[in-house]
């Protein structure tokens, strides 16, 4: 029921730029619909919450906790960034910089990543996600490539070549997957709540080779290091909210993937050591990025590398294993969500006023533009970790994770590249928000206040969320920490 | 009939991997997609399933006839002819593509499906073509190539419904025309396909 | 699993609140008026929240019972003084600053996270009951293990060297009722952090961690006045200031530690009681000496003593207030230092002769004679730092022309001077009162005898007060009659108009600048060029060395690193494929 | 009741005849100059000229300079009440070590203060010497108070000389000590050879220069207050290194006993430091700095002797 009616709106979300010419309208539905979504995802929380997963359609949808918190996930930075596409496309129309047909098809194309995005989230059959996976691939492509030029049609290029690829490799490890279950009825194969509970395949072999060609593969689109070298390109070239849409959710989804048929690996007898692969990957992630971050001159280049941190973050939790690890691992994918998308939307803000993106040309933020600078550095203490946020618990957890497991060097590690990446925030952004070039008179832009709307609605979420933290929202994580840990 | 059809496709790919001239990379890459399609036609003929039958049909009319009407169309578009700077060059390329087959048959030597044997030496050359050249263009063949092992795979592998099949057939469709979408623009606004000139986003 | 906010009421928690809430309202009338100098170019309110904000967080970290719930308020009261130190943010120079007391600060947080992540595997729960419960249960190695992380997470917020470098920095730059705040509470706090995890979770922690303490309190102590000495800042040679006295504190914390060891419980508390008291006292007379500085730069608007001199006409009661602080720090009687600086000299010699290891013996002796060297050179550096702000006459115009300063500036130094006076008379009842929980922390209830003849300095007091009356009033006899004849300095007959034939500040110190120097990289340039012109600089030699080193070592990876994000699409490509077989290889080996 | 009567007569004795013993020192030494001298009664003289005259103070000085002198001879006036002399028992209750060495902090800062208040070249110049100098003898001070509670387990002057009173053989860690303790006193009271009390010469001095701006009876209590520090100090070494022949009961054959001794120790005394003071020069600043880390190994030498001996 709830499916159908999702699938209606994102039908109507999709074809309203197709048919309608105005771009005011499309917007409009687009935020009601999405609106809509989020309300129906809620729906389904509640009727989840009590730990029995639902299913639809002889079980090709399936949605238990840990679905919820994707579904959670899409449906509000949807909201938030379609808000947020309202006003964008609209300035970027009236300065000319697109034609209002572009404008449509950013809509069609949003709209369509939005349904993929919940598509894999939604999904049971294992192929059926990594389907939907491509088909993100397939519309952010040209989302990156939006701006034609130079450099967006550069990054548009290395994405979608790295990144298809990389899926191609994913494809091949779902492929050996379930060939290794041929020994199981043909129509349940594909469904991973059946995998997920029969835990016998023909080879275990082929089943570790599976893994690892997904991990690696589907790690690509993850933005795991070193995979990850499309990721700060694509970021950074591609228009705010779609950045946004990508960073916070995008990269979060992708990793849910591989989580899901991590958890169907795990239960395996003798596979509990592919954990390994988390944990290893999780820490080069985080090394390489926190020291990319140290020297960047592009500030939303800067914030793709975090997001290549923080996936590095989510996967070292899962891999670590423990309760506690897999609660931070989950609650950070959550944060970060929000966290890295209000810096993306931000960072758009500022990139629409003073139309550059290198560090350098911005100063004195709080005098030109206060509103985004406030909300930057706020984002800032929330993307790295500072109390009260619950970067700050999820971060926390994993270390805790890490120290009750006795892996004590993962634990040094993790603790370095959170500092330097601390380090290299903090450089960046008290830089843009408080230097004061002597002689320069700072005055007040005009575009601070424009798109404030979207921003506040990203932190005031994640104020719930802390506030959230102690009931439902832990007894939510709690749940989907049970599906993988048990 | 497979056999001499597997071998169409190892003979093409491994001539494919050192190929300079786009033409003869494109044409190989119709030889090898249509063997591919009868090799899936044969199975459905042999199992008497529908779903190779449209599986079959399906690569043929998107790989040996959609996707290099692109190309060729990118291709006059474009006046290139070939790869001028090889990374890896034609000599050497054979040698690896040759010790990275044996490679494989080697790890894979308890098997006996051929299809995955095949699958695999594509993956190498897409892998190669994709490494080792500069054109976009010729990436992009490498991974159509990638994506035929992957068509051989799922041959052998799997036991998929058509729904999905058909979803994956499309996808790589998209994919290939979005990739032709994107050398196109690519081209004018560099005026080359060249990735020597992705150097922008360097900080 | 997450925090509940629960407060715990014992008494270290309680006494250190106290000292939190005891310097904070004075500084907060003193906040009143100083506010008044940002007014024109920043947000009064914003430094109010803030203020409040530090305050209250550093409330919640004495008062948590729990780890998670003290983590959280250690964060926030980082990065509430983080946005304090940047307060005056359109100097670059202050952005820097406290970017790298922020970095600093959160190394320390990362410490304190790990060793509480720690304590949960040891022990299984984050509450501190269940910890103190756990206390006696804990393996030698476990101990060593906690006690290093507790060192360098609190220690880095503490400024023990070697990381102490943001102090010097961070104290300067914010405002001056902030480094009030900041040096002489927050400093506190991170000491009741120490306190609570060596002595009351740990219970006792090996011999080895004591001396660790010990030597390093030493050396922080000596490192820091020494480079205290050589400062014309007037804010930083008060943080350096602030460094040693946290050394001392350390030290005797040391000393507790060791008698613990050898169950010499007796002067372990007596230790653990002058660390304490000292943490009292050095709260009230540092912030009291920031809140002086503070309104010397008001009404100057400089901190380089060599431009300053001859305050005292132009601002009395500050002069009075810094004069009585001056007098504390350096250990004068009746003022309050100088009864936690007989309690920390007096623990070291009692320790000499409780020990019988001969080695222990000397260690301790020679960080004594170094403690004891620190103290005198405390002395020179805050006379120096009196007499030449206020003594004297002016040095350049903005010592001449002087703002008046704000009545309510006036009152929170009035009062913070009072209570140095209070606490140095009345010390006796404080340390009966300190001691009393040390001996019930140590077990040694009871049994009271470390502690007799304390309340002489109060007959002290009462004599010196008494003759000084009776001088008094026989001078007010001796002086009638007796014309007295204000004029000019003699000058040795020449014009004594000029400011600068007196003592500069760099001067003052130049023979402790021949001796000890190098420790703090001082060097002296002499042009000749035009006219003669003497360039004299200091710097950190930990900061030159360590921290530095440790930065071009993470720009020389950073350079490395760097270089695998950018290179052509096919060498990515090559990444996915080299990672692909290194995983399979991986994973078909080890798994 | 008794006794503290005794003590407070005791210390008003020494803050009466300081000056007669500085004269004595004074005699001493230019005799030993092989020139006559002034009369033993010359200080007397001197201070009560000075109380008599006016003052003339400079336009820059302070509070400090205002309360400073007076404040400076209270000091130093207090700490004789804290100090036994030629009687002693173990049932005081003040004197503690610590608070006497701090007191003379008091007197310490406010020299060092008056130094700089007036705005003068010479004040800044003793001050900053006058603080190096008592800040390389801080740990002489600590040591001696080490080594007197590691030999008698107590920090009360009374009790201290009480029970040293009874030693009669000293051993070698005890003489190392007392040699210390004996070039502190005069590094910490401006005698030679770290400063030349008598001269006037602005290069050499440290004490007069800080108090050179002062005149009339500000500078006759500063006089008196160096007066009465110097005795104290000669003091408490004999007292606590050399207290035989103190009274410990409260007879007046043990009393008189203890007052002849005690004067002779103290002219004992008096006669090393004529005679330290006629032979050496002054030497430089750096140089007499030398002599403190010389003494604290000293010191640790003869807290050693004391621990394995």
């Amino acid at each position: 029921m709830y499916i159908i009616v999702l699938g209606i709106l994102f039908l109507i979300m999709i074809l309203t730029p197709l048919i309608f010419k105005n771009l005011k309208l499309t917007g409009f539905v687009t935020i009601f619909g999405a609106t809509l979504v989020l309300g129906i995802v809620f729906k389904i929380i509640t009727l989840v919450s009590g730990g029995s997963p639902l299913s639809y359609f002889n079980e090709f949808f399936y949605i238990d906790s840990l679905s919820v918190v994707q579904l959670l996930i899409i449906a509000s930075i949807n909201i938030i960034v379609s808000i947020y596409s309202y006003q964008y496309i609209g300035n970027e129309i009236k300065e000319k910089i697109i034609s209002l047909k572009r404008g449509k098809f950013y809509y069609f194309l949003f709209n369509f990543f939005v349904f993929f995005m919940m598509f894999i989230a939604l999904t049971n059959n294992i192929v059926a996600m990594w389907i939907g996976l491509e088909g993100t691939t397939l519309t952010t492509a040209f989302l990156i490539g939006f701006n034609i030029n130079k450099n967006s049609l550069e990054s548009a290029w290395k994405y979608i070549i790295i990144c298809s690829i990389g899926i191609g490799i994913g494809l091949i490890g779902i492929l050996i997957f379930v060939n290794a279950y041929s020994n199981q009825d043909a129509s349940e194969i594909l469904k991973w709540s059946h995998l997920a509970k029969n835990s016998n395949p023909q080879s275990t072999y082929s089943i570790k080779i599976a893994f690892t060609l997904i991990f690696v593969g589907i790690g690509t689109k993850a933005g795991l290091a070193p995979m990850h070298t499309w990721l700060p390109d694509a970021h950074s070239e591609a228009p705010s909210p779609v950045s946004a849409m990508m960073s916070g959710v995008l990269l979060n989804l992708a990793l849910y993937v591989i989580l899901r048929f991590y958890i169907i690996t795990k239960h395996i007898p003798g596979l509990q050591n592919t954990k390994w692969l988390f944990i290893i990957f999780g820490c080069v992630s985080l090394i390489i990025s926190s020291f990319s971050i140290l020297r960047q001159l592009n500030y939303k280049r800067m914030l793709a590398f975090s997001s290549v941190e923080n996936m590095g973050i989510i996967a070292l939790g899962l891999g670590v294993g423990s309760k506690v690890a897999v609660f931070g691992a989950l609650l950070h994918s959550l944060v970060h969500a929000f966290g890295k998308s209000m810096l993306f939307l931000t960072a758009g803000n500022i990139l629409s006023a003073y139309k550059t993106k290198r560090i350098d040309k911005i100063n004195s933020l709080i005098k030109t533009m206060p509103m985004n600078a406030v909300f930057l550095i706020l984002g800032m203490l929330v993307i790295t970790g500072a109390p009260p946020f619950p970067a700050f618990f999820s971060e926390y957890y994993i270390i805790v994770g890490t120290v009750e497991t006795g892996n004590y060097f993962i634990t040094a590690l993790y603790s370095f590249c959170l500092l330097l990446v601390f380090a290299g925030f903090l450089r960046v952004f008290i830089k843009i928000v408080f230097n004061t070039e002597p002689g320069v008179k700072y005055a007040k832009m005009e575009e601070d206040k424009e798109n404030i709307l979207p921003l506040a609605l990203c932190f005031v979420s994640i104020i719930i969320m802390s506030l959230l933290m102690n009931g439902y929202l832990s007894s939510m994580i709690n749940n989907a920490v049970s599906i993988i840990c048990d | 009939m497979i056999e001499a059809l597997l071998t169409i496709i190892l003979i093409s790919s491994i001539f494919m991997s050192g190929f300079r001239r786009i033409k003869l990379i494109t044409a190989g890459f119709i030889f090898q997609s249509a063997a591919i399609g009868l090799i899936v036609l044969k199975l459905g003929y042999e199992t008497g399933k529908v779903d190779y039958y449209i599986l079959g049909i399906l690569t043929i009319v998107t790989k040996v006839i959609i996707i290099p009407l692109i190309i060729n169309k990118s291709v006059k578009k474009l006046k290139i002819n070939r790869e001028m700077e090889l990374i890896v060059n034609g000599f050497v390329s054979y040698i690896i593509t040759g010790i990275g087959i044996m490679i494989a048959f080697g790890i894979l030597n308890k098997s006996q499906d051929n299809f995955l044997k095949t699958g695999i030496a594509l993956f190498i050359i897409g892998v190669l073509l994709m490494v080792a050249r500069k054109k976009a263009i010729t990436q992009m063949i490498g991974f159509l190539i990638f994506e035929n092992g992957i068509v051989l795979f799922e041959t052998s592998l799997s036991k998929m419904s058509l729904v999905i099949e058909a979803g994956i057939v499309f996808e790589g469709l998209m994919l290939a025309l979005i990739m032709g979408i994107m050398i196109f623009h690519i081209n004018r606004t560099f005026d080359s396909i060249n990735t020597d000139f992705f150097e922008n986003l360097k900080e | 699993m997450l925090p509940l906010i629960n407060f715990q009421k014992d008494w270290l928690s309680l006494y250190f609140i106290f000292i939190i809430i005891l310097i904070f309202i004075p500084v907060a009338i003193y906040t009143k008026g100083y506010i008044l100098e940002y007014k024109k170019h920043y947000s009064a309110n914003y430094m109010l929240v803030l203020i409040g904000l530090f305050v209250a967080s550093m409330i919640g970290v004495v008062a948590s019972s729990n780890a998670i719930s003290f983590l959280v308020f250690w964060e926030l009261m980082s990065i509430a003084s983080f946005f304090l130190v940047i307060y005056e943010y359109m100097h670059k120079e202050n952005l820097k600053a406290g970017i790298f007391y922020f970095v600093m600060t959160h190394i320390s947080g990362l410490f304190l996270m790990i060793m509480f992540a720690f304590l949960y595997k040891y022990t299984g729960s984050f509450d501190f009951s269940e910890i103190i419960k756990f206390s006696a249960n804990f393996s030698s190695k476990q101990k060593y293990i906690i006690f290093i992380l507790a060192l360098f997470g609190f220690g880095a917020k503490m400024g023990i060297v070697p990381l102490h470098a943001w102090l010097p920095k961070a104290h300067p730059t914010a405002p001056s009722n902030v480094s009030a705040l900041m040096s002489g509470v927050m400093l506190k706090v991170a000491l009741y952090g120490f306190i609570r995890v060596i002595f009351i979770f740990l219970g006792s922690a090996p011999l080895i961690c004591g001396v660790i303490v010990l030597i390093i309190g030493t050396t922080t102590a000596i490192f820091s006045i020494l480079n205290a000495l050589l400062q014309n800042n007037i804010k930083k040679l008060l943080a350096y200031s602030s460094a040693e006295n946290i050394g001392l504190i350390f030290a005797a914390l040391g000393i507790s530690m060791i008698l613990i060891n050898y169950n010499l419980l007796m002067g372990a508390s007596l230790a653990l009681t002058a660390a304490l008291l000292h943490c009292l006292n050095h709260a009230i007379f540092k912030s009291l000496l920031f809140l002086n500085a503070g309104s010397v730069l008001y009404a100057t608007s400089t901190k380089n003593m060599n431009e300053l001199g001859g305050l005292h006409k132009s601002m009395k009661v500050t002069a009075i207030c810094t004069f009585i602080g001056t007098c504390a720090i350096s250990a004068i009687p009746p003022f309050n230092g100088f009864a936690s600086e007989i309690l920390i000299l007096r623990s070291f010699i009692e320790a000499i002769t409780m020990v019988s290891n001969i080695w222990i013996i000397i260690l301790i002796f020679s960080c004594g004679i170094i403690v004891a060297l620190t103290s005198g050179a405390a002395f020179y550096a805050t006379a120096k730092s009196f007499g030449i702000t206020f003594l004297g006459k002016p040095r350049s115009q903005k010592a001449e022309h002087v703002k008046t300063i704000p009545r309510s500036m006036n009152i929170g130094q009035i009062i913070l001077a009072v209570l140095a006076i209070i606490t140095g008379i009345f010390s006796p009842f404080i340390i009966s009162k300190i001691s009393y929980y040390t001996n019930n922390l140590l077990d040694i209830s009871g049994k009271n005898s470390s502690f007799k003849n304390e309340t002489e300095i109060i007959i002290f007091t009462m004599i010196l007060i008494i003759i000084t009356f009776i001088l008094y009033m026989f001078n007010r006899v001796n002086s009638i009659n007796k014309n007295v004849v204000i004029n000019d300095t003699w000058a040795c007959g020449y014009n004594s108009d000029k400011p600068y034939i007196q003592y500069t500040g760099s001067g003052f110190v130049q023979p402790a600048a021949k001796i000890f120097g190098n420790i703090a990289n001082y060097n002296k340039k002499v042009n000749y060029k035009k006219s003669i012109n003497i360039s004299q600089t200091t710097s950190d030699i930990v900061e030159d060395y360590l921290y530095k080193s440790s930065l071009k070592a993470v720009n020389f990876l950073t350079t490395k690193i760097l270089k695998i994000n950018y290179g052509k699409i096919q060498l990515h490509i090559l990444y996915i494929f080299i990672s692909l077989i290194i995983a399979l290889i991986l994973v078909l080996k080890f798994v | 009741m008794k006794y503290n009567l005794f003590y407070f007569f005791q210390s008003a004795l020494i803050v009466c005849l300081s000056p007669l013993f500085i004269g004595i020192l004074k005699k001493m030494k230019s005799t030993l100059r092989g020139y006559k001298g002034s009369s033993i009664l010359q200080p007397y003289y001197d201070l009560s000229k000075l109380l008599k005259k006016g003052m003339v103070i400079s336009n820059r000085s302070s509070f400090i300079t205002t309360i400073g002198p007076l404040v400076i001879l209270a000091a130093a006036v207090t700490t004789t009440f804290f100090i036994p002399v030629f009687y002693t028992s173990m049932e005081n209750t003040i004197g503690n070590l610590f608070i006497l060495m701090f007191a003379f902090g008091i007197v310490k800062i406010f020299t060092v203060l008056i130094g700089l208040d007036s705005a003068s070249t010479f004040g800044g110049m003793g001050s900053s010497r006058e603080s190096f100098i008592s800040m390389m003898a801080e740990p002489l001070i600590f040591f001696l108070i080490i080594f007197l509670y590691i030999e008698t387990k107590d920090f009360n002057v009374f009790h201290i000389s009480f029970i040293n009173s009874k030693i009669v053989h000293f051993d070698t860690a005890h003489l190392i000590a007392m040699v210390t303790f004996s070039i502190g006193i005069l590094a910490e009271n401006a005698r030679i050879p770290f400063d030349n009390p008598e001269t006037h010469l602005e290069l050499t001095m440290m004490h007069e220069a800080m108090i050179l701006d002062l005149s009339g009876s500000d500078l006759a209590y500063v006089e008196l207050s160096s007066y009465i520090k110097l005795i104290v100090y000669l003091i408490i070494l004999i007292n606590c290194f050399v207290p035989i022949g103190i009274a410990t009961t409260f007879t007046a054959t043990a009393l008189l006993i203890g007052f002849i001794t005690f004067i002779f120790k103290l002219l004992f005394c008096l006669l090393g430091i004529a005679i330290i003071e006629t032979t050496l020069a002054k030497s430089r600043l750096f140089r007499g700095a030398e002599l403190f880390p010389a003494m604290i190994s000293l010191g640790i030498v003869a807290i050693t002797l004391i621990y394995i001996l």
